[in-house]
């Protein structure tokens, strides 16, 4: 019987080279971007107002919204967790904000401390349960949503007498908040609220934080494998419980754009549901529920998706009783081109 | 610091009398989402009447039909003397309210139900004719020579919001239908903003509650459109808005004189024998406030009793 | 490369026919190609030996032939004829068994659970007849001579070996005419292996084709009939046992002279001495590197 | 250097034998039980109407209510899956029966069948979604569930002109249909809905399904490792798509009860956020989110807890201001109590 | 059992001290004694090797030492002072750097996130020194003799060897004073695993003190300084190599006489000869069974 010894080459000629191209369309957000690009030029061809350069500031406004919120999700998720409170908690801040400011007679500002203070509060304290007591946050922030949406009701009708806080927009420091969270400024034709500038901000930020830091690497572990990435020494309970801070914070921030964009009232029972905007957008732009990959951009451009479908369908004046339908079918094509490029990508 | 609490505290309430009648349980049991401005004003009515009479009053709500009709069933467990419940879900709830009537429960209907209430077995309705009222606003917005009105529904599926909406249509014609989320407020607002920059003949909106009536004027100063706003229902902020003239005029349904009506009724009923509206329907509205009348409503909108 | 055609001569003559055949197969991960032009036989009755370094392509190979891989290239037949598995059920339908590298348990599930998953014992109308299966379970890995104090805990709290025993006896237990094994004895302890190698020759006298992917020659050569080495994804020797010693086989496996020269300079290593310790942590120098 | 060599015991005496009761205590519902005795026995002081035998009634229904639905959604979460449209789809089903009904003026009975099918389709087409595009089920299921609250309401509108279907209560069929799905009877000084008693049933079954056949157990497998499943030949795709339709199925079977509880009428916007009531019933009754651990009896109990605290938060005539942050503290407690269980549990 | 004793008395008289000291050590996972009254030193510049049977308790053992779980009772000592390890940070920060069985890896990051996690280098701010960690993970596996062809691949899709040499790479470069391996070269070829034995050895004459699990006898006597067997969660054999044959040692490990039947049946079967194949699949008895 005859055996054959060939030498094989010593180095590994395996691996064929992969166009830059290809290398980009592995990236977890590019998907959704394409999504994004197809929704954008279907609305641009069946929406006139869609096309309108002018109308570009309405649509953004619409994603900033929910993207704001969106960043710190999208790190959440990354890190292997839910946030079920995020949506009240908005609705917690900015009533904590316009509350104090009333009752107590004082400057904004000072009221904006508190209520920041408050918002890390109620992160840490979701953070610190989870790591406490080892259930899933799904249950954790399920508590908090509730405590959290029954105190928002009454409280404000304790304070205020009614379900709406009483507006505190001819208190001191009102104007210079309003300048900040919710003022708008004029760029070419297009009207722009300034939250849309900070959610971008916020976006390269957290992004560059995620790939590029410490921390970052981090979030990655604890949501990739916790058991893992505590073997290895990383902080798991200290990182948790920043992500969870972080939604804290920036559920601060949407509150006070709501605050001053709503002529400083806020209605109690505002923000039930938000939370699965949040959580759409970033599983839209590629984060995996399960944890441990995802992206802040492509959170980012999940809302921007949710939002150019949400103004689309109104903009080509479609009927409304099909709105949703709609939303869902858009939602639905949106994901799989997602997918299309994605295992385009890795086949190349 | 000026306004706040201290501005406020400058005026002040008063109490009145109180029933001398046994102590009596009488519960309120509404279709509404929790934080909802109108029920809120509903609720001070019923509680305001359960006060005088002696009554202890126990709200709850559930917006799903079977939820509702189940919380009808507790009132029953709980042996309470009186239900005022309100029937936007007649088929859901009704079963159980023929169950209280049959254990000699009194109830009273209010703010939905026109047509159903009396087959319930209810002894008194109140409330206002939803098609009705959207009639009425339909010939205002005639007489206002407006051309195109969007009619704002923030609850998709409401029974009486998609009869407002119906009832204008059927008296004015060109009435387009838009759905928002009434719990998201900017999301709203980014929602008008849009059908004003796509339709752009739409010289009226018609919000129908009076939250989504003040987002509809930041949004409409948003889309560079010159639509006027028209709203159902009063607030505090709504009836500044009217002062202003940010807001056309509002179409009252009096959400206070239902709460207190619905519970006043079973107080009647169970000490005096008395039947409101003698088996017919008391309607509560529509009324219509605008820069001609607002000054006699503003200081009970500040009130949160308008 | 002359291996295929030495390959059909080889198998026209041979005393036995293959069971399973590849034919310059090849398979690609996205830009990696993990597998170009392999042939390969599986005769009833032989153990076929897979070796090479890590990530030469063995685990690929037998995921082909498992079905949980689709090829990329050529051709796999299963008694002559053509296949192409769509699933790991095509494969095991066909009598082929498989123990997995990661083993394939579903860790929440219990031991039992996890023996008879895809292959359950029921007693109509597919009710599990739980008695019988943890009787067999218990059975079955008592022979492997490794006791599980309770059969009902889940898997995923087991010991590495004790999870590549129940999976090494769950293929055995129901392995029809071919037993693949990717590395099975990778986390046993000495007695163990022994008993692994000892059914795996048992296997082949029963008549089943065996493939068998070990990196420990002395396993390798103890019990093949058959030796196959891969290297960066191709066939680098394809051998009877009659045809390579030990040392041969164990050279190709390594590289040749590299391991020499390693295996040497291990040995000039008094390991009896105690080195002084010097202060604090000191870098490590690569054993590649000059030293 | 002295080396001791001792022969060990060649048996295995590590393991120390656990009681009767340890062992019952690592099921994964006893946790949850625990915690419903513990809000049964909080409510029953607090609440005196909760203390009267007659009431177990209303507090059973509310609990089936969301208890149907939770047998497939355990079983679903169990099996590595959501359905964000079991909520809706629960909806749909009542008004294809009754908008079938009425628009052809068939007997109720075959517009029930030809909504069975479309239960089960639905059902199908998400499982098929999901295993085809391989996207996770909470995007594909989102999908569904805007689709299916668009059609319900456009639909109904477009076939009798108002949000809600016409009535059926005089047709053909009606009565048995009626007696069948919404009937009630009187066991001692309680009434009983019929549908606890099919709940009971349906519980039962799904229970001895899931622990004693082998699909029960291919559920588990695919749930806690569907890669592995599929390797030992476990038919991953079938099992997946089947529990989906086990899902429809139920909200078929609700879908019914709605429609004969309520004279005939479905409200075409009704069903939306049920699906959360669903999957908190799964959680809290031990479910794991992530798959491959839970059972049905332990999403009953969830249920059981759900309605036993929304009642008796009603019957103990608490503010209903402050219902949520009770329904939140309530349920915290529960999982915990639950989850201290099921530490004590394994450490016997 | 004389073993603490007769240690205590070793240690005072031996010639490094131990860095880690475990004393009368034991640990139960609920109602599974896992370790009973292990003693145990780790001394710098000595190689301890770790035996035992699957399912002994040898990963529990140093589980312990690594931080991952908190024993039940005994003493755990490093550098003579008293220690609880809370989390495996403090173990690291100890100077104990660990390999685990399960390997510790985040499947879906890249493999130079995984090679640094938790120990990034950072250029300020915290910002990643990614070209850098990326050269040095490249130099470190390439010593290992492991080619990865791109290291932003995620370590979930490399064969099981390439994620063994990471896992070993990353302990063995940031090992300061004690490197833990748990059956490193399980999944290794013959290559790499003479690197890796080659590094233990490397690194104990650095003056780390190395504790080395493994189910190769050879392995270990090749290396060892120190062997201590574990026997369903008790200690028992400790000896030192110049008190034990290799012969001995791998006696102790399986367990006597049992092995010594088993190789020589093993050698009775003629691999060489092709059996006769029977017709369909056939029962396989186990070797254990009476034959
Ligand atoms: N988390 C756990 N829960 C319960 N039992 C456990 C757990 N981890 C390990 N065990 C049990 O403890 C015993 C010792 O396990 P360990 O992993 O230490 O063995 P080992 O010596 O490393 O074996 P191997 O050589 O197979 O890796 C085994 O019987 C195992 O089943
Ligand atoms: N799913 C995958 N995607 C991309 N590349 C892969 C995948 N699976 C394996 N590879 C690559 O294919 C090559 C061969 O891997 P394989 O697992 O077959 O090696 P192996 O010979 O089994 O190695 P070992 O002895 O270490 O187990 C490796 O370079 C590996 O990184
Ligand atoms: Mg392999
Ligand atoms: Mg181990």
């Amino acid at each position: 019987m005859a055996s054959t010894i060939t030498t094989p080459a010593a180095a590994d000629d395996r691996v064929s080279t992969r166009s830059v191209g290809a290398r980009l369309l592995s990236r977890p957000e590019i998907g959704s971007l394409v999504g994004a690009a197809a929704i954008l030029i279907f609305f641009a061809i069946a929406a006139a107002p869609f096309r309108d350069i002018n109308n570009v500031g309405t649509i953004l406004y619409g994603a900033a919204l929910i993207g704001v919120m969106a960043v710190p999700v999208s790190l959440l998720m990354v890190g292997g967790e839910f946030d079920l409170s995020a949506g009240v908690a908005v609705t917690t801040a900015g009533l904590t904000a316009g509350i104090f400011a009333y009752q107590f007679s004082v400057n904004v500002w000072l009221a904006m401390v508190v209520s920041l203070a408050l918002a890390l509060l109620i992160g840490a304290f979701n953070g610190w349960l989870l790591m406490k007591t080892g259930l899933p946050s799904f249950l954790v922030t399920l508590g908090t949503f509730f405590i959290l949406q029954g105190l928002n009701i009454a409280v404000t009708r304790l304070t205020s007498g009614a379900v709406a806080s009483n507006s505190i927009s001819d208190m001191d420091g009102f104007s210079t908040g309003h300048a900040v969270f919710a003022s708008q400024f004029k760029l070419g034709g297009i009207t722009v609220k300034i939250i849309i500038v900070w959610w971008i901000v916020f976006v390269a930020i957290a992004a560059w934080f995620l790939l590029k830091t410490k921390i970052g690497n981090w979030i990655f572990a604890v949501g990739g494998d916790a058991a893992a990435a505590r073997a290895v020494g990383v902080p798991v309970k200290r990182v948790k419980i920043g992500l969870f801070m972080a939604v804290g914070f920036f559920a601060w921030f949407t509150g006070m754009h709501l605050l001053f964009a709503q002529n400083g009232v806020v209605q109690s029972g505002e923000g039930v549901g938000k939370e699965f905007l949040y959580i759409i957008a970033a599983v839209v732009g590629g984060c995996l529920l399960t944890g441990g990959y995802g992206s802040v951009v492509g959170g980012a451009v999940g809302a921007l998706i949710f939002g150019m479908v949400q103004l689309g369908v109104v903009y080509a004046g479609w009927n409304p009783d099909w709105f949703k339908a709609f939303l869902g079918v858009m939602l639905l094509l949106a994901t799989i081109v997602n997918l299309v490029v994605k295992k385009k990508a890795e086949a190349r | 610091s000026s306004g706040g609490k201290k501005e406020e505290e400058k005026a002040s309430g008063s109490s009145g009398n109180v029933a001398t009648t046994p102590r009596m349980k009488v519960a309120l049991i509404t279709h509404s989402k929790q934080g909802d401005t109108f029920w809120d004003i509903v609720r001070r009515g019923a509680e305001a009447a359960a006060q005088k009479d002696n009554i202890e009053l126990q709200y709850s709500s559930d917006p799903d039909g079977a939820g509702q009709a189940n919380l009808v069933q507790t009132a029953i467990d709980s042996k309470v003397d009186g239900i005022a419940v309100t029937l936007n879900k007649p088929d859901a709830v009704i079963p159980n309210v023929k169950k209280a009537v049959a254990a000699g429960i009194p109830v009273t209907v209010l703010n939905g139900g026109l047509d159903t209430w009396k087959t319930s077995g209810a002894i008194g309705y109140f409330g206002q004719d939803e098609r009705i009222a959207g009639q009425a606003t339909g010939e205002k917005l005639k007489a206002l020579g407006a051309k195109k009105v969007i009619c704002v529904i923030h609850e998709q599926g409401n029974v009486s919001l998609e009869a407002r909406c119906q009832g204008i249509k059927d008296k004015f014609g060109a009435v387009e239908n838009l759905n928002v989320d009434g719990a998201d407020q900017p999301g709203t607002q980014a929602t008008i903003t849009s059908k004003l920059q796509q339709d752009k003949g739409a010289d009226y909106v018609m919000a129908l509650n009076a939250g989504v009536a003040l987002t509809a004027v930041q949004a409409a100063k948003d889309a560079g459109s010159s639509a006027k706003i028209g709203s159902f229902d009063m607030s505090k902020e709504m009836a500044k808005a009217v002062q202003d003239g940010t807001v056309d005029f509002a179409v009252d349904q009096q959400p206070y004189l239902q709460g207190y009506l619905a519970v006043d009724a079973i107080w009647l009923n169970k000490t005096n024998g008395d039947t409101i509206g003698g088996g017919e329907a008391t309607l509560t509205g529509p009324a219509f406030i605008d820069k001609s009348n607002i000054e006699a409503v503003a200081k009970y909108a500040a009130a949160g009793t308008r | 490369m002359t291996t295929t055609s030495s390959f059909d001569a080889e198998a026209a003559a041979g005393p036995t026919t293959p069971v399973v055949h590849l034919d310059q197969v090849g398979k690609s991960y996205g830009n990696v190609n993990a597998l170009r032009g392999v042939s390969l036989a599986v005769r009833q009755g032989e153990i076929t030996c897979v070796l090479g370094d890590n990530g030469a392509g063995k685990s690929t190979l037998i995921k082909i032939i498992a079905g949980l891989h689709e090829h990329s290239d050529g051709t796999l037949s299963v008694n002559g004829e053509e296949r192409r598995f769509k699933s790991p059920r095509e494969s095991l339908d066909s009598g082929i068994a498989t123990v997995y590298q990661d083993l394939a348990l579903a860790p929440l599930m219990s031991v039992w659970r996890n023996f008879f998953l895809g292959n359950e014992i029921t007693k109509g109308f597919g009710r599990l007849d739980i008695r019988q299966m943890t009787r067999i379970a218990q059975e079955e890995l008592t022979k492997m001579g490794i006791s599980i104090p309770n059969l009902d805990q889940p898997v995923g709290m087991l010991s590495g070996g004790q999870r590549q025993c129940i999976a090494i006896a769950r293929a055995i237990y129901f392995g029809a005419k071919v037993l693949i094994l990717d590395e099975p004895t990778a986390a046993l302890g000495v007695k163990q292996s022994g008993v692994v190698l000892k059914y795996i020759v048992k296997a082949r006298d029963a008549g089943l084709g065996v493939v068998f992917i070990t990196h420990n020659p002395h396993h390798a050569y103890l019990v093949g009939n058959h030796f196959v080495v891969l290297k960066l994804g191709r066939v680098a020797l394809d051998t009877h046992r009659a045809d390579i010693t030990l040392e041969q086989l164990t050279n190709e496996m390594a590289g040749g002279s590299e391991l020499e020269a390693l295996s040497h300079e291990l040995r000039d290593i008094d390991a009896g001495a105690v080195a002084r310790p010097v202060d604090g942590p000191a870098r490590i120098q690569s054993p590649l590197e000059s030293t």
